[in-house]
Formats: C-alpha cells, structure tokens, sequence
C-alpha cells in the first residue's frame, strides 16, 4: 500500500540540502507550517532560497529561520508588514537579497511550474519599474510582461486533513499558496492537523491530489503565528 | 456637524460616497484603510460580495474576539468572517479573478494619482526603503474599475492629484475616479474633472489643492 | 439580495446571438449540458464557432446543434469518436470548419482566458503538424510554443448544485472541462441538477465561485446523452 | 500454450511484461486498447495509481453494468469506477498533472515507433481523414517515461518499429521502451536495442521484422 506518512518533522525534512530553494506555504500567519520551519532551523540547511508571500513575524517561524542565518535570498510579494523586524534588519544591512514579485504574479509563476508553463503573459507591472528589463510584447492591442515559471527542491505545506496517498484539504483562508507550491517542488513535505484513512475524504473535496505530495506528518495540536508572538515567543 | 461639512468630506464620508457608485450584485475588493470602510455604507437595496486576494469570496465584517478563526483573515492580515455563499480557493485562482477581469471595482488608498490615471500607491522609491508590492499592481491591472479613496492633500498639504507622479507607478493609466475630501474627481481624456464638491468646498479650493490642471463639474 | 436565477432554459439562452462564440462544458456525454444545447436548437442562433472537446455524438445534444446547421466551427481536440456521424459527414462535404486543438492546450488555453493571461508557452505539439506556423521558443534547452487564451461570449455548463450567487459544485469526472469554461465566457449559463439556497454548499467545497457564473436554470432530471442514444432518440 | 509461446507474447503477455516494469507506487496513465490490460498484471506487491486525463486519479476497474455512475468515465469514454483515496480534479489541472511531469509512466498504443524515439499515434496523414489527437501530444511530451505497446509489425506485415515515421509525429524522440509480441525494445542513443526476446523468438527474426537496425540483447 503506498503510504506517504513519515514519523516526525525532523525525518520529513532531514534531506534538504544547503543550498536548496524552498518554498514555504502561507499568507503572513494562516498556512504557515511552523512546525515544519522549526524542524528546518533544528536541521541546520543554509544557504537557502525561500519563496513565501512574506518573510515572516516576530521571531518564531519564517523570521526565526531567517534570523538564524540560513537564508540566502527571499522571493516574495511583501517583505515587511507590523511585526516584521528580522527580515528588515538584515536587508538594510545587506545581509539578505529580496526578489520581490507581485503577488499574482508570484502564484502564477509557481502554479507555472507545477503546470509545465515555463513562461507566460501578464498585464501586471507593465509600465512600472518592475517590468525593467522584463521582455514585452503586444496582445489585441495591449502590453503585457513575460514572466518565468518558478520551481523548488522542496515545499514545506501545512494542511488540514491529509490520507495516506497524500490527497490534501486546507482550512479556511489557510489554503492560500499551499496549494501551488505543492505542485511546483520537486519534493513535497506536508505537515497536516488529521491523518485519516484512505478513502476518508470524499474525492470530490480533495483540494491538493497525491499525485503532488511526497511526504506527510501528522502535527495533530499545531503553534499558530500569532499566538506565539502574543506570548513573546522566540525560536529555537 | 456644521464644521465638518463646512470643510468638506471626512474618512467615512469619502467612504459612504465611494459606495453611492458601486452598483448592486457587483464583486468588490476594498484596500486597507479608508478603502475599507466601504463596506459600512452600503446603499440600502443594494448588495456588494467581497472579494479578499489571499482566496476568499464573500468576506464578512470582522468577528468578535472570542470567534476569532485563526485560519480566516483577510489580505490586510486581520480576522474576518464568511458570509453565507462565500467561497475559499487558492491564490492562482484568487489573482486568474483579479487578471482575468472578474472584480468589479476595486478601491484603494494612494499616496499620488496622475492626471491621466496612473497611479503610485507602493513605494516612495526613497533609496534604503524595503519595497513591498502585494498585490497592489495585479489589482490595478485587473480589475474593471478602479476608484480611489484617499485625502486631497497631504499632511504637509502636498497635492496628491498631481501632473505626473514622482514615486514609482503602480500603474498607468489605471484609475477612473477618485473620492477626497473636498471633491468627487474623475479622470477623463483630458484630465482631471470635478463631478461633485463637497459640502461647503468650492471649485477654487479644489484647483488651488490639486497638483494638475482640473476641469470644474458640468 | 443576489439572486442568479433564471426561470427556463429557453430564457437563459435568449439572447444569444448568431455569429457567437459559445463554449459547451462535457467530455463526451458526462457532463454535457444537454437541456441548454437544445434550448440553443429552439432558439436557432446560427454562425456559431462552438468549443467543445468533442463534436457530439448521435443525433441528441451538441451533434444535434451541428446536424441542425448552426455552427460555422468547431474548436476541439477529438471531433470522431465511435458514435458521432454528424460532424465527419458535414465536416467531408467542406460543410463546417475545425480548429484542432491538444486536448491539455485546449484546456490551458481557456484557463488562459479567464485568467487574464494572454499566451503562453508549452511543449505540446512541438516537433509536430500541429507547431507548424506557430512560434516556438527555448526555456533552459528545450522548445515550446507558444498558444494564446481562449475566450468565448458565452458558456454552457452542466452541474450538480448551484446556489442563488452561482457557487458550483460537480459530480465526478463530470466536472472536466466545466469550470474552465466559467471562468473564460462573458456570459456563464449553468443549468443545475440542484438549485440550493446560499449558504447550502459547503465554501470549502465549492469548485466554481460564484463570480464566474450569470446565470442560473435548475433542471433536476437531466437526460443524459448515452441513454438518449440508447433510446435511439433525436433532437429536434 | 506452448504454440502461442512460439511465436511470442499474446496481448495479455505483452501487457504484463510491461507491468513489470513499473515501480510501485507510480502514478500511471493508460492508454486505449493493450496498454488497458496492464491494469490487470499489477505485480504482486505493487500499487499503481491511474489517472485518467479526464479529470480523476484512482481510477479503478469497470463497474458491474447495474452499478455504472453515468458521470464516472475514463477519457476512452467507458464507465468506470473510483478507489479509496481517489479525487476528482478540473481538465486544467488533470492535464497540469500530464505537462507538469507528475505522472510517471504512459503506456500508449501506436501506429509506427522511429529509432530516435519519434511516435506516431494519432493520424495516418491520409488526405480527407478527420484529424483527432485528443490528449496524445500532451502526454507524450510531459509523462516521465512513455512505453509502447505494440504488434511487431501491421496486419500486412510491415513494420512498426521503423527509421523514420512516414505517419505525421504525435511527438519527437518521446519513447523510452517497446513491448511487442516479440520482443522488448529500448530505444537508445544507439537506436533501437532489444532488452529481452519473447519465448521462442529469435533475434534474428526480430531484426527481420523491424524497419530500422536493431541491436541486439546484451
């Protein structure tokens, strides 16, 4: 029987490289799977490229694993919002490189991947100076910017039922990136709040197919964001 | 509230005005800030359904403390309720409905506007600055109307509404009418015109505060 | 309140022009939104390019719209299949036009359209017939082409619960091409096999948000193309 | 059945000696007609996962005719049925699956084979015959591993594993493996190598029926 589960955080994500380009699912604190980016700051990789839509909040998460010096460059829509300071500290010193790519754009890109798009059109940006050195070109009559695919080693996912083949539902406004990046890394981790059995959720409610997912583990009572940074918490 | 009007518009007027324009059954996606208030003002017989860029339709007003559903927030990062016929979807599909031309209207704050619709609202382009996009540009290129809500000057009384914009666009060439505090602007083929002065303000006021050349209402 | 519906399947296709573009969901007979395709008959449009991954089978449903000599094109990637007739004869005697499209293409083409994504590259039908006139293009050493959106004025679509604001859901493989098709006409005319009130469908489960959908026509007894033939049945 | 071992593998036989080259676990998409019957030699111990690029994954086997679901097809058209942990998806995503290079291995029929991998399966090119290519392009270009199965040669006796196809191309330099009713063949940088030979086929007669040269096993 195929069965995805793996036992813990810390053997899901044990292979991730130095050097790796991870993507990491969520919008600021829904989707965040923060027990999965802790597993990653105990593992130790650096040298990382991570793709999120934000560069995280106080110093648990995403800003834990960026203040610990692992990541290299971000690729992301809004690298500051009110509880963002890690991640600002070390730009302005240098210390971090930032794409930043429009939200949409940044979805579409990595949805790109999944889908074997290796480039595309959009309107977003064109006239502005982030189309700078941008290829474009003219559709009926308008002007559109030519965007690339964009592709991980590794996605770290959190969900909110998955089953043994990987088969995937989210929660609410959780579901944001998770989704795409699951189908654009070449592995695929998955931290979900249910393990059910196969068959479990009706097929016609799996939101993310197995086909996209290559590990699964269980995190039945997941930390959420805001609730460690209310409590002034800090990782490790 | 005779002082009030007297020197125009203030944040829920310019909001409650902005809503007189939006027609009923239309998918809306408000910004953060004034853009929000929107939704208290919306005309009576009408409905508007909410659209949030992080993959909701059919936002709700926020909830209460105690019901705080820590998976459902809004693109502003603040919690919200689902309304009943809301939906979730993920953020390719969230933006195929902002690219693809399927919002209505969508209204946002800014810090300039052209006169001839371009409009800068990310980035002051000062050097050291972080930039932080969003989803700002996808919004303005997407969606079928833009309005903007946003005070006709700045705290240091700097036009707003200007010839060109000196920050870095957003977009060009994107905006259809702008709710201040003084006036109802509209952008058209030969710039700014006035569409309606707020109570108390004259046409006079609004030239001498606007950074273009602007065409009185009528 | 919002309300989408529309009373008949007659008036929900009224206004339908001759000379439209009309998508018609279905793969095959699942799917197919019959009870509208022969509201199209009554109403007797004509000049229409119709897009649709088949071209009908028997005497009933899309095949019948085309015996009855109201489309100038089919945009399709299978217009044969064991039971279709009309078109392969009409399509002989140089009586109607066929653009072929890949069936992936054809799909990521209309998802393309609703998108607001101008074109795209692929690397479908490269090396191919197909290619030819098209251009191609190099992303990191190998060759795509490049394959624009695909909008229509109108959609025909067929699902298993709709409510008032147009949310759908679908039943099984009878979802395909459906909730493509939604999202790239002007004007979306979706019959249901259940109307349900707002707040019915689960927005977990919904697969087609509302904003996708104009109008609404309940037909809670659809016939279903394969019994149909079965029966031997032809429309008009 | 030794007379049928004699002279090679049936359509059964060829079905599952190339189910026995598919790990377990992989996600498989079949085509219409001999690739069908590998679902039924799955080897002991292995799991398979079929797609079918009408929009599911976990498809299973035909259903009794009392208990067919008219919305539940394969993308040949035929009733079929679902399997625990199975999910529905839209064409875009089902065929983001096939470009994507999510599916591991296509099992597809065809009409001619080159040495350099070239397929032909979808037109004879014959003048005033409708052109029908389905999904066959988007398979061959984004499935990991595309395997054929195939008769030797046509039912006239000519080859299928040829030089150059003379049919139009569903897609160049696409297949890795040939399961004929004589013999598996690779193709390699070199051409066309024979893997293993059927019970009581020789190589000789191999090369005999193949339109191009042909390496030997070993």
């Amino acid at each position: 029987m195929i069965n995805k589960q793996v036992s813990s955080v810390a053997s899901a994500v044990a292979d991730i490289p130095d050097g790796a380009t991870v993507m990491v699912g969520g919008f600021g604190a829904s989707g965040s799977p923060i027990e999965l980016i802790h597993a990653l700051i105990d593992h130790g990789a650096k040298d990382l490229t991570v793709i999120n839509n934000n560069t995280g909040n106080g110093e648990v998460g995403l800003a834990a694993l960026i203040g610990n010096r692992q990541v290299r460059k971000m690729i992301c829509s809004f690298p500051r919002s009110s509880q963002s300071k890690v991640f600002p500290e070390l730009y302005k010193e240098g210390l971090i490189e930032l794409e930043l790519v429009p939200q949409g754009t940044l979805a579409e890109r990595i949805r790109a991947a999944g889908a074997g798009i290796p480039a595309f059109f959009t309107p977003t940006t064109v006239g502005t100076v982030l189309a700078e050195g941008k290829e474009t070109r003219d559709f009926d009559g308008r002007s559109y910017v030519m965007e690339p695919w964009l592709k991980a080693d590794f996605a770290l996912i959190k969900c909110e039922t998955a089953d043994p083949v990987g088969n995937l539902t989210y929660n609410k406004t959780a579901r944001n990136f998770n989704p795409l990046m699951c189908m654009a890394a070449t592995t695929t981790i998955v931290q979900t709040r249910k393990l059910v059995k196969s068959g479990d959720i009706d097929p016609e409610h799996v939101i993310t197919p197995g086909i996209f997912v290559n590990r699964v583990v269980e995190v039945s009572d997941p930390v959420h964001e805001d609730t460690l940074i209310a409590e002034g918490r800090r990782y490790p | 509230m005779n002082a009030a009007a007297s020197t125009g518009w203030n944040r829920e007027q310019m909001a409650a005005r902005a809503a007189q324009d939006i027609p009923d059954g239309s998918y809306v996606n408000l910004g953060i800030g004034i853009p929000e208030l929107v939704a208290k003002f919306v005309p009576e017989g009408r409905e508007f359904i909410y659209h949030t860029e992080n993959g909701m339709l059919g936002m709700g007003p926020p909830p209460a403390e105690e019901e705080r559903d820590l998976d459902l927030m809004n693109a502003g990062k603040k919690y919200v309720t689902a309304v009943a016929g809301a939906a979730y979807f993920h953020h390719a599909d969230s933006f195929s409905m902002i690219r693809g031309g399927h919002i209505d209207v969508c209204v946002l704050g800014t810090m300039q506007v052209a006169a001839n619709g371009d409009i800068a609202n990310w980035s002051t382009g000062a050097p050291g600055a972080i930039p932080a996009v969003g989803g700002a540009m996808d919004l303005v290129q997407g969606v079928k109307k833009i309005y903007v809500i946003t005070q006709h000057t700045t705290k240091t009384g700097d036009p707003k509404l200007v010839e060109h914009c000196s920050y870095p666009l957003t977009g060009p060439g994107v905006v259809s009418r702008i709710y201040t505090d003084l006036a109802v602007v509209d952008v058209t083929p030969a710039g700014f015109r006035v569409v309606e002065l707020a109570p108390g303000i004259t046409f006079a006021e609004v030239e001498e505060k606007t950074g273009a050349q602007i065409l009185p209402p009528g």
